[in-house]
């Protein structure tokens, strides 16, 4: 087995293609690692790096090819077979059970787990793990009561816990903030420090760079180019996997805001499971023509802020102007029909209807209006022709606009609730985490368009938590900590550091 | 006018409310079906339909009886009655028998069987039997037909047994092994000692029997059936007598329609064989009655009836109308529980 | 070495929404044939009788469309609260408040002129239907209850309810069971035989469902709350009220099919109100795809095999429960087929490794 | 005491039924399958236990067949819903409709050839007759509990194993796993297919027991739909339950505990100013009642009230 293992790659996929219905997401498609090898694997939203990696993990099946693991062709029909051979995956999606315990998910389907499962032992074994690995968590904790980060720990104590050996990590910091990124990767660098094998899918550049010794990049369900990590620079990548150039910087008109468009005035909301307010206080404003970014650590205020300006979550206390007509606890509907847009965090629970058609999708704001329907009723030619300009404005990659969303990759449906807010905004555009787990092709496409809105006299509330993106595209930024405003900056007149201090809690010096 | 059958024999079509194996109410009309075919050999040709439901479906089935050439339908159930007007009206060749019903037609006739008499004769045997004056019934629905039966029976008890009183509960089902039993269980907790019935499953009279306790049975033969002593006697049906006679006069040309209320000097109904264990004194005296009844000198609702409340309902003396009998919703004295 | 996997289609088979059902139809009488071999009788002359049964003469045609009735709309009904996801099967219970509404307004809502007696009456079932549902719906909307339970629970209260009624408080003087019959002018007037004007309601019902589900943007609201409520209260639609309306009007169908047949058929508030037309109406609304003109032909094949049962006994002297038995026996391989309504075979063929 | 005691048996008798179905059906939601064929498959356990111990003489086997069939019936209702990922309540309904009708027409065709084949009227030799433990079911109130049947008693172990089973072992946590998150459960390397049959076929033979305790113990007999409705209100005692097979029992006990309550009241010649109609459909109003009242009570801990998430969905670890 020494023998082997040197010459051997520990993983061999060839020639493995998989179709589903409507899309072929893998064709022909060759992968190798070598023992001890960090393998990142690039390529567009849609690209097919999720379902490669899937067929390694046993959850799909190829429709052709073959796997070799160890050098043994190995008959991968179910995650147990691939759990046995020693690999563990990370899944793009949480893959938790929320109403158990983080020890129960962690031992969850092990083989050897005896009848009754001695929990002593296993939270015994979480916690000296977790010690040995700087992962912090509480083995008797409840998935939902966790933060997205805790539970993203989670993932990656399963694959220590079981002990696997080869990883496979699907864009495992795309819902991390960048602390919890930095954490995590370091926490992988242990693991690869022990001499596992790992492959890793991520769209951020710094990480492809700072972790792999080798690049995979996928175009359409086809590998398009190999290379080793150190010949290359980030923008050849992004170009690779685009298939184009590029562009890292935006264009913008100077800034030249206009009168207070929306006004948040000492907004709380208390937190219905008691502890401190989920906002506290919160007063801002935000101008016609101007970009306010809210920097913050996940989970503190930022989403509650932008449901509260949308009428989603009602406060508790405070007002909400909106051309100076107050707003406060009125309707989600009269807040659209005064103008606001909403690209919300969570794209897949609330901004899609994924069984609904991509066409039905893009006109879940305007089919109240003339452009859609008469009167009561949806003229159906009406929305066709409203869809596919809307698929053609923005470049949605869609078969056709009957398709249901859900069949879209990622990217293209952040695409399509860009594409409905950005069509439907009348002055106010709320955009939460617009470019998380995007491509940098998608990434791209985002900024430029928010930045657009902007541009043509909107107000925008950014939410990011990478203070990069709002360096680069905001006007001014507000820092949150605990629910409460730190203060607010002008891009030009801060630094990261300042910001990163004020992220922290750090009492800012003035405002 | 002239019935005759071109050829073959009369096709008689019987609707039962429930399958006829329910060894209650439905099984006793079979057991009058079936004594017809016997009598009347390849004469007459039945075709049954059982478990009609007591609402449109019941026209269907007579209609479609009459389709299969049926010149003659009996329906065993009350709710049919109004189903069976109608389509009587449309099929005036066809003779048509209603069961426990009042409605009639030229061409159809209504009949039912004066039960009551039975009851009493039952609740003097319990009268006799009981130990501690505590006699269960458990009754289906609070019809004028189960509280007539139930006030007969307390009647019968309280002739010999001045003290005893009869509790009742109400199941509101006609049908429900579960809830019979539980109806009884809750009974005996209550400490009687004997269980009567207004129910179609012999579920009361086992739980009873379970608990070494008597039974009395209704409609079959629950002695023979359950095949214990305990059970101390049932009231049972006759239709024989009825159907017999009636397919007789639509096979001569003689059938007339009318309201038929047989009791028991037409043989209606009947009591099964009484349990050995009942005394032979208490036997005589359920004859001795029997007799009076069937000789016309004596009925159980005659002379002064007082409700449970204490008021006087009849006067001593009179002697109750049908129709009175037919709407009663009210207890006698000695039972315990309300009619509403 | 081939594989087979079941897999979704992207666009709907023109032909499966035919082929499918028949082919499971098919099979359906193949099972029944058995079953009916194994009870020593004919299938031939079994299904022969059934079908005669139910569509034999001109008045079993009519008898199969007027049993049909209550059924399409308690289907109509239930699919309006399918297409929240939102399990009424209340519906029974609904059918039943809506024949107590209307009984209650035709006996004893005397001061009204004969020539109201029906439209009031028929409008108490609405409501009374309308309310029984909303119930649930409002304990959905403003507090989450679990409306299968509450939907279900309610269903016994109300037929208990209604037999207190008609057994009881408002029994009539004579007889065993039931209100005393309708004046004439409450009830609903025949069009055709034994078909009466319920059907103008069914199929305007019908019309008007279609219309609302796939062309209005109150449809379209339903949908979106039923595939992803998140979603659609994020899109400026109220989850609360499109619940309470939805299910309102759901009971409202329900009750206007138990005032209509109570009217038109029963005559009178008596035993058999209950008769699962609301539970058939779930199997119902499933069957015809949530599309209303698809319940019509569900409906009608529901009650032809119900009306033509009884001919099983009549022809073939077989006990009444084998009508439940083929009953059944056409549902399950029917459901089995829908599953090709939405997914085809593919077979894969694996190269020699 | 003494009429709390004996309230207490007849629910207990009564509840047997009820408990055995309720556990079986609990299991199967739990794995995300909704089983609304349980008023048909119990009906068919009743028939089938009734049918062997009258012609083979003996309870055991007719226990055993009880539980055969109910496996049979709910492999159908797996199949569909599994298998051929049909939709749940109706696969259920329909289910329900086929059973309550096979069960009626076979009642008709088992029986003795002296009763037409009919099994109506038809004796058993014994049944499962209460056994009094000595000493302990004199004790007051809970002395009920000692003089019950042996299906009763075999309730006892099943009950705290069937929570255990549920909570503290490895099946248990596969169980909820695939009810709540089946693609989660999928990729952890669970079969959730497999899982879900085993749980669907294991309640359906719970069902049947259910069916059994009737027609073999609580009223030994076979009569048509002698079930009356118990099936459907297994489906409310899971949701009272709370999806805990620990709790089954409660609900049973209170449902149970009132259509005695209201038999007792009856007997003991309570001057009811309440129609009887009433008292039998209040057990209906007043879960009816419970479960919004406690669920209104409860909002912030929705959890306690809510059904496994995958309840009535179908899964294939590759469609979206
Ligand atoms: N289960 C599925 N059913 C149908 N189509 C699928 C399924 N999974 C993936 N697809 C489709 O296959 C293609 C490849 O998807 P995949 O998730 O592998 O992309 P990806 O490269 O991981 O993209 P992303 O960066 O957005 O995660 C996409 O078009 C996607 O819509
Ligand atoms: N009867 C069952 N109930 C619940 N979960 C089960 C059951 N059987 C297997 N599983 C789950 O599926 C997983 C895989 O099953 P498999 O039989 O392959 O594993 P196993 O450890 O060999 O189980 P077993 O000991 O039953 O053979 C198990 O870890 C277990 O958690
Ligand atoms: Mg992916
Ligand atoms: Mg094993």
């Amino acid at each position: 087995m020494n023998q082997t293992q040197s010459v051997e790659p520990i993983v061999r996929m060839e020639n493995i293609s998989k179709r589903f219905p409507g899309v072929i997401a893998n064709e022909s498609v060759d992968l190798t690692l070598m023992q001890g090898e960090v393998l990142a694997l690039l390529g567009e939203n849609g690209a097919g790096k999720s379902t490669l990696m899937n067929m390694l993990a046993g959850l799909y099946r190829p429709d052709s090819g073959s796997i070799h693991i160890r050098g043994t062709h190995a008959n991968i029909q179910s995650p147990q077979d691939s759990m046995a051979l020693g690999i563990g995956m990370v899944h793009q999606e949480f893959m938790l059970v929320g109403n158990m315990t983080v020890a129960e998910n962690i031992v969850l389907g092990m083989k050897d787990l005896p009848f009754v499962p001695d929990i002593d032992s296993i939270n015994a074994r979480i916690i000296e793990l977790s010690d040995r690995y700087g992962l912090k968590v509480d083995p008797q904790a409840v998935i939902h009561d966790l933060s997205v980060g805790e539970q993203q720990r989670v993932e990656i104590l399963k694959l220590v816990y079981r002990g696997a050996d080869i990883l496979i990590l699907d864009e495992p910091t795309a819902v991390l903030t960048p602390g919890e990124s930095h954490e995590l990767n370091n926490i992988v660098k242990i693991m690869l420090s022990e001499g596992k094998s790992a492959i890793f899918i991520t769209h951020k550049m710094d990480e492809v760079i700072e972790f792999s010794d080798k690049v995979q990049v996928l175009r359409r369900g086809k590998t398009v180019n190999i290379c080793n990590t150190a010949d290359v620079t980030p923008k050849d990548l992004a170009n690779m996997m685009v298939g184009r150039d590029v562009l890292f910087s935006l264009d913008r008109c100077p800034y030249n805001p206009g009168g207070v468009k929306l006004k948040v005035e000492q907004v709380t909301v208390n937190n219905p499971l008691g502890g401190r307010p989920l906002l506290d206080d919160v007063s801002l404003e935000i101008h016609r023509g101007e970009i306010l970014g809210i920097a913050g650590v996940a989970g503190n205020g930022q989403q509650q802020l932008a449901e509260v300006i949308t009428g989603l979550v009602r406060c508790d206390r405070g007002n909400i102007y909106i051309d100076g007509m107050d707003k406060t606890n009125n309707t989600p509907l009269s807040f659209i029909k005064a103008g606001v847009s909403h690209i919300p965090a969570d794209r897949g629970a609330m901004g899609i209807v994924g069984d609904m058609s991509v066409g039905e999708n893009l006109a879940m704001k305007k089919y109240r209006t003339k452009e859609i329907s008469k009167g009561v009723v949806i003229k159906k030619n009406f929305l066709r022709m409203f869809a596919d300009k809307l698929i053609d404005t923005f470049s949605i990659k869609t078969p056709d606009q009957g398709t249901s969303v859900k069949y879209l990759s990622g990217g293209n449906i952040q695409k399509t609730i860009l594409a409905r807010e950005i069509d439907s905004c009348g002055g106010i555009l709320i955009a939460v985490y617009p470019s998380r787990g995007l491509d940098v092709g998608a990434t791209e496409a985002v900024r430029q368009n928010i930045i657009a809105q902007r541009d043509q006299g909107n107000a925008v509330l950014l939410v990011s938590e990478e203070l990069e993106e709002l360096q680069m595209v905001a006007d001014r930024i507000a820092v949150m900590f605990e629910g409460k405003i730190m203060g607010t900056r002008n891009v030009k007149d801060t630094n990261t550091e300042e910001l990163g201090l004020m992220m922290a809690g750090a009492v800012s010096r003035g405002a | 006018e002239t019935k005759v059958q071109a050829s073959g024999p009369m096709k008689i079509g019987v609707i039962y409310v429930s399958p006829p194996g329910d060894m209650g109410y439905s099984y006793m009309h079979d057991q009058g079906t079936k004594a017809a075919e016997a009598y009347f050999g390849d004469k007459i040709e039945v075709i049954r339909m059982e478990g009609v439901p007591e609402d449109d479906r019941a026209a269907v089935a007579m209609e479609q009886l009459v389709d299969a050439g049926c010149k003659m339908v009996f329906a065993n159930s009350y709710n049919y009655q109004e189903y069976m007007l109608q389509v009587a009206k449309e099929n005036p060749d066809v003779y048509f028998e209603h069961c426990s019903g009042y409605l009639k037609n030229d061409n159809m006739s209504n009949y039912f069987g004066r039960m009551y008499q039975m009851r009493y004769l039952s609740g003097i045997i319990a009268g006799k039997m009981t130990a501690n004056g505590k006699i269960g019934y458990v009754g289906a629905y609070n019809t004028p037909e189960v509280v007539r039966g139930i006030n007969a029976f307390a009647l019968g008890v309280r002739s010999v047994n001045p003290t005893a009183e009869v509790r009742v509960v109400w199941t509101n089902t006609w049908f429900d092994p579960s809830l019979e039993r539980q109806g009884a269980v809750a009974l005996l907790d209550s400490g009687c000692d004997i269980i009567a019935q207004h129910q179609d499953t012999t579920q009361p009279a086992l739980a009873a029997i379970e608990r070494g306790k008597y039974a009395v049975g209704y409609n079959a033969d629950f002695r023979a059936i359950i095949g214990d002593d305990k059970v101390l006697v049932s009231p049972m049906w006759n239709w024989h007598n009825y159907m017999i006679p009636t397919i007789q006069s639509a096979l001569d040309g003689t059938w007339k329609s009318q309201e038929y209320w047989g009791g028991l000097e037409d043989d209606m109904i009947k009591l099964s064989e009484i349990s050995p264990l009942v005394p032979a004194d208490v036997k005589q005296l359920v004859s001795k009655k029997l007799d009076e009844m069937a000789k016309g000198t004596f009925d159980v609702f005659w002379g002064e009836l007082k409700d449970n409340t204490g008021a006087v309902k009849q006067k001593a003396g009179e002697k109750m109308a049908d129709g009175d009998m037919l709407t009663m919703d009210w207890f006698v004295e000695g039972v315990v529980g309300k009619v509403k | 070495m081939m594989r087979f996997i079941i897999e979704k289609r992207t666009t709907k088979s023109k032909y499966s929404v035919f082929i499918v059902p028949l082919v499971s139809f098919a099979i359906s009488l193949l099972l029944g044939a058995i079953v009916l071999a194994a009870s020593k009788a004919n299938p031939f002359a079994a299904y022969k009788a059934m079908f005669e049964g139910s569509f034999g003469n001109i008045r079993r045609i009519q008898y199969t469309l007027r049993e049909a009735m209550p059924l399409l709309m308690c289907g109509l009904a239930v699919g309006i609260a399918f297409k929240l996801k939102f399990w009424n099967i209340g519906a029974e219970g609904q059918y039943v408040s809506g024949a107590i509404g209307f009984t209650w307004v035709v006996q004893f809502w005397t001061f009204l002129p004969p020539v109201l007696l029906l439209p009031v009456g028929l409008l108490m079932g609405i409501i009374a239907g309308g309310l029984w549902a909303g119930v649930p719906g409002t304990l959905k909307a403003q507090w989450g209850v679990d409306e299968t339970l509450t939907t279900l629970m309610l269903n016994y209260v109300a037929i208990g309810y209604a037999e207190y009624l008609y057994i009881d408080h408002w029994k009539a003087p004579f007889g065993n069971m039931g209100t005393p019959k309708f004046p004439d002018a409450a009830i609903l007037p025949s069009v055709w035989g034994r078909v009466h004007a319920g059907v103008f309601f069914a199929l305007a019902l019908v019309v008007i469902l279609w219309f609302i589900l796939y062309k209005t943007r109150w449809g379209f609201e339903l949908n979106m709350i039923g595939k992803n409520p998140k979603a659609a209260r994020y899109q400026g639609v109220s989850i609360k009220k499109n619940i309470i309306m939805a299910m309102l009007f759901s009971g409202a169908i329900a009750g206007l099919a138990g005032a209509i047949h109570t009217s038109a058929v029963a005559q009178k508030l008596t035993t058999g109100v209950n008769g699962n037309y609301g539970f058939t109406g779930i199997i119902i609304a499933w069957m015809g795809g949530l599309n209303p003109f698809g319940s019509i032909i569900v409906a009608i094949v529901m009650a032809a095999l119900s009306t033509g049962a009884g001919q099983l006994q009549i022809a073939l002297k077989l006990p009444e429960a084998m009508g439940a038995v083929l009953q059944g026996l056409v549902l399950l391989p029917l459901l089995a087929g829908s599953l090709f309504n939405e997914y085809h075979l593919r077979v894969i063929k694996k190269g020699a490794e | 005491m003494d009429f709390i005691t004996k309230l207490l048996a007849a629910t207990i008798a009564m509840g047997t039924s009820l408990t055995y179905a309720t556990l079986g059906e609990i299991y199967t939601e739990k794995t995300g399958i909704l089983n609304l064929g349980m008023e048909g498959t119990m009906l068919m356990g009743a028939l089938t236990a009734f049918a062997t111990a009258y012609n083979t003489g003996s309870l055991f086997l007719g226990l055993a067949g009880a539980i055969v069939i109910g496996a049979i019936f709910s492999a159908i209702h797996a199949f569909l819903s599994i298998t051929m990922r049909a939709n749940q309540v109706v696969s259920g309904l329909s289910i329900t409709m086929f059973g309550t009708g096979l069960a009626n027409f076979l009642g008709q065709r088992l029986g003795p050839q002296t009763n037409n084949f009919n099994l109506v009227g038809m004796n058993l030799q014994s049944k499962f007759n209460n056994i009094a433990i000595p000493g302990l079911h004199k004790i007051p109130v809970i002395g009920a509990f000692f003089d019950v049947s042996l299906l009763t008693y075999a309730l006892y172990l099943i009950i705290p194993f069937a929570w255990f089973y549920m909570y503290k072992t490895k099946y248990g946590l596969a169980i909820r796993s695939v009810g709540e998150a089946p693609r989660t459960a999928s990729a952890m390397g669970l079969n959730v297919a497999r899982i879900r049959y085993l749980y669907t076929i294991i309640g359906g033979m719970f069902a049947g027991l259910g069916g059994a305790c009737l027609s073999l113990s609580f009223t030994p007999s076979w009569n048509d739909n002698m079930t009356g409705g118990k099936g459907w209100i297994v489906i409310a005692l899971v949701i009272f339950a709370t999806w805990n097979p620990g709790k089954a029992v409660l609900g049973t006990l209170v449902f149970g505990g009132i259509t005695s309550l209201q038999f007792s009241l009856q007997a003991a010649g309570f001057r009811m100013v309440i129609p009887s109609q009433f008292l039998g459909f209040s057990p209906y109003l007043i879960t009816f009642l419970t479960l919004s009242i406690l669920t209104i009570a409860n909002q912030k801990r929705k959890s306690l009230f809510s059904a496994p998430s995958a309840l009535g969905t179908s899964f294939a670890i590759d469609e979206k």
